[in-house]
């Protein structure tokens, strides 16, 4: 318990122990954020096109994830006869893996990622590019033209987007070098605490470089998680399924639960390179105690929010007696997050001192994840925003955009930060 | 009328798209040019059982062959074996989204055959039915269209708008879909109280939705860039492969059957043609855009003068046209949509030949989208409005 | 419905009856002032009927037909100079009539790519709506094939029809107009009526492989190609 | 890699990624898939990946795997995607040149074993001190400072490669 007390992640302090209950938590945590994920995508869907989407599965279908889980695991696993079974068998491990991997090196807070190294954001663009291999391979081993055509597109647009994307990350770097010392980092953790340093979020800086240089990685890590409008990989009115159009049951579950896990990723290397990562609005301007405490209450109060959401919800059931059960259901869920809501607000309360007490400590990380997921969960609101709202690209178009738009400009972001770099200095 | 030029000779056209090579036997080394990949007839954007053999290099279409009749059920044998007024029902198999303009042009043509005219107030309620038809078929493929280019959003708007159209033929015939909705002579039905209201009140219901698919659709880059200069056919092209509806009229002709020979009552009313000058995807959107206000137009003209009067002509009770043959077409949503029948004095058809337009505007798919990529054969198939069941009969 | 502006009011002689009287029009045929009593509306889109007075048209004509059997119309010549020239250019292998209003030739076979050619280039008949047969078992020549054309230039509709004897192929008209390639192969599908230089004659509705064509006269309604279905869909019947 | 975190059992860790690399490079030559191959090159390269964090040179790694498994392989699978593999699976790998290329390999092999045994002569036995913090800048420096004109000419040889590539696979530009 020698690490409880140090300000350090668990694998820099070279703790295992802790290296591998943090490890576990982001696994949990991710699987059950991807699985709210699939249920917000869906309700919020169909809340833009006039539907209501899953009802029956638990109150307004929140238990429709599990459900569809359940589903997916018992679902007959289909090899066609004339795949690669290998390379078909594991392709969605690779897919899985490079996902999973990226975690290790998001900061959720200062000391609350598993291991931070200094080439953080090298590994994290480095392994969340070997995710593309897993497409290939599904698309290759399927042994079918469709599948092939999405892994042949996949793959072309993501190596297209990652040079954009890797100059638009350059071009933050860079600015986290603006210091005394001149040094720049490519940790995940000196990078947001460059940002706190130079007492502004990266996406304001040098206005509006950071914004065009941010507003590059946001379309880049849209085409690279083949998310719509860049869904080509999977189009399902052109290629039926795409890369995964032979696959079924639990494998295909895992390429769903990859690409999730892939677009939560992306967003936090996004949140951690221009909007601050863990840190609270205006950590800098606004740091009286009061002002401290006032912003450690919005855990509480967005659970409590939700919990009353959850309330009104089931107050306005309709009386009749089939919805007996869902009601009594939606009144537990939202009782369930009263007393998380109740168990955050105590813990905000009594650590309300910055001391080293223990419960200081709890509220400090609470609060850093709070903003970091609160940053995170934006952006996965926008990725479905997007699906709902835009057609799709075509190839050709995707790629004269990766190619001849972006490129380009994040190219020029790149040399006008490093000019105006050099002249603030 | 704007008179298109004259076509070339259409060997261009046509001598290719047969021979398509599909048996790629002899496989050079390495080769890595020719894909033939076969869409459908499973598939989520061939609008039903339509399969098509695309002959890819890279994403590149090099050649396609439609292979149809998935869905063929003889309709014209089946009505050389009814009666005239039983075969009325079978028309709206066909084109099952535009049912009331398929009774239309049915009935009109066995009308014609009988040399009787419909009343008045029959030709109107007809002319109301048909446009609210028109109108739902053009959601219809709005929504389809959007789909397969990849919006999913507007699927949804427009087919809860086309509820409201399908509810008023509910309360109007009982069927939603396949309607059935004239006779032979008129129309059987008198319009039920609260007809004129609530055709009004749909009136002023769509115009802001369709604002609001223009919104989702118009301007939007993606979208543009999707249908901009995408299957495009020229003026020339289209009229040699007889291709019709708002198809031609995106490709410039001004040519819309209602204006050109008006059937029912549509001389009676004052609406405009619309027409594109590109003969793209885009054109052909806007063109169906600017017809559901058209139709709009029409049925407020209309409603508000239904004329008093029967509903139904003189007409025998056995129905025994003399021996002759006639053609009759109406303007389908989807095109040209002619009767050939043939009497020989029997209360049967002797022959009853349709004129599909969505099976001859599915013979532009090849040259519209040659040299294009895959996901614009997509958006073609879906920009030429095609119905399976009409197709295929 | 507006084909019919130049024909003058029709004599009453009914010309030789080719077309469609291959079963014995009954002699009883002396309605022909019906005709155009009814098929003479004003040039197309002026002629907004009153109420009134389509009540009153509508109403006279449907009488005899009710009661006299076949009494109906009965096709008369189509005089029009389009006709004459023609006439003057092939004689005997070209007739022309009107019927209800709606005009056609009747040509010989002979004639078939000639007289259609000369109708898109010279008379503007550049859009083929289509082309469909009609089986006729007692005749001699089986099969009437029927071409229906349109003219944007002139507003017009015309058919072209010609007799052909079973097995008896026919030139395509593909190099006509490019329309004509699957309908000619949906004629094909259904009637067996071979169609020269077309690029491309398969079955188009039917699969390939199907025996009979099942919009001729013998061709049951119930039937199927009971082979066909047994070894690809591996049941023994579709019915 | 940061200083404190002590060298987690490095002889296993070697060992191990060695064998990967030396499993990979195997397989990569045996495979008659060409896109097994290509998948045994990518283990290889992972695993190299591997050897240079446990040499302290993480920028190294990371860029190893973003360059070559992220980029370069995916191109590479690319290709073989498209080819006609099955064809390529039905013939025989080996040509009749297989002797001299076991006589390389017999060379190559040599020459390690007499640098092992050698390798205190030619090589000073010096424990070299370890990089105390990141290496990424230093290796920014020589490549931008001290190799400055060789890493330009590498990167104009590489442009002629592309250069001769698409002039020799599009027949018309």
């Amino acid at each position: 318990m020698s690490y409880f007390g140090s300000q350090l992640s668990p694998g820099v302090a070279g703790n295992q122990l802790w290296a591998l209950i943090y490890i576990s938590i982001i696994f949990a945590g991710v699987s059950v954020a991807v699985m709210a994920m699939n249920w917000l995508e869906r309700k919020a869907l169909a809340h833009f096109q006039v539907r209501l989407g899953p009802m029956r599965v638990g109150p307004h279908g929140l238990l429709q994830p599990i459900a569809d889980a359940l589903k997916l695991l018992l679902k007959e696993d289909i090899i066609p006869a004339e795949a690669d079974q290998f390379v078909f068998w594991i392709a969605p491990l690779i897919g899985l893996l490079a996902s999973f991997t990226v975690y290790t090196v998001v900061p959720f807070g200062p000391s609350q990622a598993v291991s931070d190294m200094n080439i953080g954001i090298l590994f994290m663009l480095g392994v969340s590019s070997l995710g593309v291999l897993g497409i290939v391979m599904a698309g290759w081993a399927s042994n079918s033209h469709y599948p092939l055509i999405g892994a042949l597109r996949s793959s072309a647009q993501m190596v297209s987007y990652e040079v954009a994307m890797g100059l638009a990350v350059v071009s933050a770097i860079l600015m986290t070098s603006l210091n005394e010392s001149g040094t720049g980092t490519l940790s995940m953790i000196e990078i947001v605490r460059a940002q706190q340093q130079q007492g502004i979020w990266f996406i304001f800086k040098f206005f509006p470089l950071g914004l065009i240089a941010f507003v590059i990685f946001a379309i880049a890590m849209v085409a690279e998680t083949n998310r719509a409008p860049f869904d080509l990989a999977e189009a399902e009115s052109e290629l039926t399924a795409g890369f995964h159009t032979e696959y079924s049951g639990l494998r295909w579950s895992l390429f769903m639960l990859a690409e999730y896990a892939a677009m939560i990723a992306v967003s936090s290397i996004a949140v951690t390179l221009w909007l601050g990562g863990w840190m609270r609005p205006f950590p800098n301007a606004l740091s009286a105690p009061a002002w401290e405490f006032l912003f450690s209450l919005f855990p509480a109060l967005t659970f409590g929010g939700l919990a009353g959401i959850g309330f009104l919800g089931a107050a306005r059931m309709p009386s009749h007696s089939f919805f007996k059960i869902q009601r009594a259901g939606l009144a537990v869920f939202a009782a369930l997050l009263g007393l998380l809501a109740l168990l955050l607000l105590v813990i905000a309360i009594a650590g309300r001192n910055a001391d080293n007490s223990i419960a200081a400590r709890f509220r400090e990380g609470i609060d850093y994840v709070y903003w970091f997921v609160l940053k995170v969960a934006v952006f996965m609101y926008l990725f479905i925003w997007y699906r709902a709202t835009w057609p799709r690209y075509r190839f050709d178009q995707l790629m004269k955009i990766g190619w001849k738009v972006m490129l380009p400009i994040s190219l020029g972001v790149l040399i006008v930060t490093a000019i105006v770099g050099v002249i603030v200095k | 009328m704007s008179v298109p030029t004259k076509p070339e000779p259409a060997n261009a056209l046509t001598n290719e798209v047969s021979n398509l090579d599909l048996a790629t036997s002899e496989k050079p080394y390495l080769d890595s040019n020719e894909l033939v990949i076969n869409m459908g007839p499973q598939h989520p954007a061939t609008h039903g059982v339509l399969r098509v053999i695309l002959k890819l290099d890279g994403e590149k279409v090099l050649g396609t062959e439609c292979v149809i009749g998935y869905l063929h059920r003889g309709v014209e044998k089946i009505a050389e074996n009814r009666t005239y007024t039983m075969f009325n029902p079978y028309v709206d198999r066909m084109d099952y989204v535009a049912a009331v303009s398929n009774g239309l042009g049915y009935c009109e043509a066995v009308e014609k055959l009988l040399n009787v005219e419909a009343p008045p107030r029959a030709k109107y309620i007809r002319v109301i039915l048909t446009e609210l038809n028109r109108i739902a078929s053009h959601q219809l493929w709005l929504g389809t269209h959007a789909l397969d280019i990849g919006a999913m959003t507007p699927l949804f708007y427009t087919f809860r708008d086309r509820e409201e159209i399908l509810k008023i033929f509910e309360k109007y015939c009982g069927a939603r879909l396949t309607t059935h909705a004239f006779r032979i002579g008129g129309c059987q039905y008198e319009t039920y109280a609260g007809f004129e209201k609530e055709v009004e009140n749909y009136l002023a219901f769509l115009p802001p939705k369709i604002d609001e698919y223009e919104a989702l659709l118009t301007g939007n880059r993606i979208w543009l860039e999707r249908t901009k200069n995408v299957g495009v056919i020229s003026a020339a092209d289209a009229i040699a492969l007889g291709v019709t509806g708002p198809v031609l009229r995106a490709s410039g002709v001004k040519w819309d059957l209602r204006k050109a020979q008006p059937y029912a009552a549509y001389s009676d009313f004052d609406f405009e043609i619309p027409t594109g000058k590109n003969g793209d995807t885009f054109d052909r959107y806007m063109v169906r855009m600017v017809e559901m206000r058209q139709s709009l137009r029409i049925i407020e003209q209309a409603v508000g003068r239904i004329p008093e009067g029967p509903i139904m002509a003189k007409v025998p009770k056995v129905i025994k046209p003399a021996v002759g043959e006639i053609y009759h077409s109406i303007e389908a949503p989807k095109g040209e949509l002619g009767y050939f029948i043939v009497s020989d004095g029997s209360t049967q058809p002797y022959r009853v030949r349709v004129r599909p337009p969505s099976f001859v505007n599915l013979q532009a798919l090849d040259i519209m989208v040659r040299g294009m990529l895959v996901a614009d054969v997509v958006a073609v198939i879906g920009t030429l409005d095609i119905v399976l069941g009409e197709v295929d009969r | 419905m507006t084909e019919e502006i130049k024909t003058p009011a029709p004599p009453p002689p009914a010309g030789e009856e080719k077309p469609a009287a291959e079963k014995a029009v009954p002699p009883a045929q002396a309605a022909p002032p019906s005709t155009p009593a009814k098929a003479a509306p004003p040039a197309a889109p002026t002629a907004a009927k009153t109420p009134s007075a389509a009540g009153a048209a509508t109403a006279a004509p449907p009488k005899p037909a009710a009661h006299a059997k076949p009494a109906g119309p009965v096709p008369v010549p189509w005089s029009s100079p389009l006709v004459e020239k023609y006439k003057r250019q092939y004689g005997s292998g070209l007739d022309a009539q009107t019927y209800l209003g709606q005009n056609y030739f009747s040509v010989d076979r002979s004639l078939i790519p000639n007289i259609l050619t000369l109708l898109r280039d010279e008379e503007q008949f550049d859009y083929c709506v289509d082309v469909t047969a009609v089986h006729y078992p007692k005749r001699d020549k089986q099969f009437d094939v029927i071409w229906i054309l349109y003219s944007f230039a002139r507003n017009e509709r015309v058919r072209v029809k010609t007799q052909i004897a079973d097995g008896e192929s026919l030139p395509s008209v593909v190099p006509i107009w490019a329309t004509a390639n699957w309908l000619e192969r949906e004629v094909f599908d259904m009637f067996g009526i071979k169609f020269d230089g077309h690029p491309d004659l398969k079955r188009i509705l039917l699969p390939e492989g199907w025996k009979g064509f099942p919009l001729r006269k013998d061709y049951g309604i119930l039937q199927q190609d009971q082979e066909w279905v047994h070894i690809n869909l591996g049941i023994e019947s579709g019915q | 890699m940061t200083p404190g975190m002590a060298p987690v059992a490095t002889p296993f860790f070697f060992y191990l990624l060695s064998g990967l690399a030396v499993l990979g490079g195997v397989l990569v030559i045996t495979r008659r898939n060409a896109v097994h191959s290509a998948l045994a090159l990518i283990v290889t390269l992972l695993a190299v990946s591997g050897l240079y964090l446990m040499l302290y040179a993480p920028f190294v790694a990371g860029v190893q795997i973003i360059v070559y498994a992220g980029g370069i392989m995916v191109l590479f699978l690319f290709v073989i995607m498209l080819v006609n593999i099955e064809r390529t699976a039905k013939e025989r790998q080996f040509n009749r040149i297989w002797p001299a290329g076991v006589l390389a390999a017999v060379a190559l092999l040599g020459l390690f074993v007499s640098v092992y045994v050698k390798g205190k002569r030619l090589f000073p036995d010096s424990n070299l001190p370890l990089p105390e913090t990141s290496n990424t800048q230093q290796i920014g420096v020589m490549l931008y400072g001290n190799y400055m004109f060789s890493f330009e000419i590498a990167s104009l040889l590489l442009l002629v490669a592309i250069l001769g590539a698409v002039i020799m696979a599009k027949k018309r530009i």
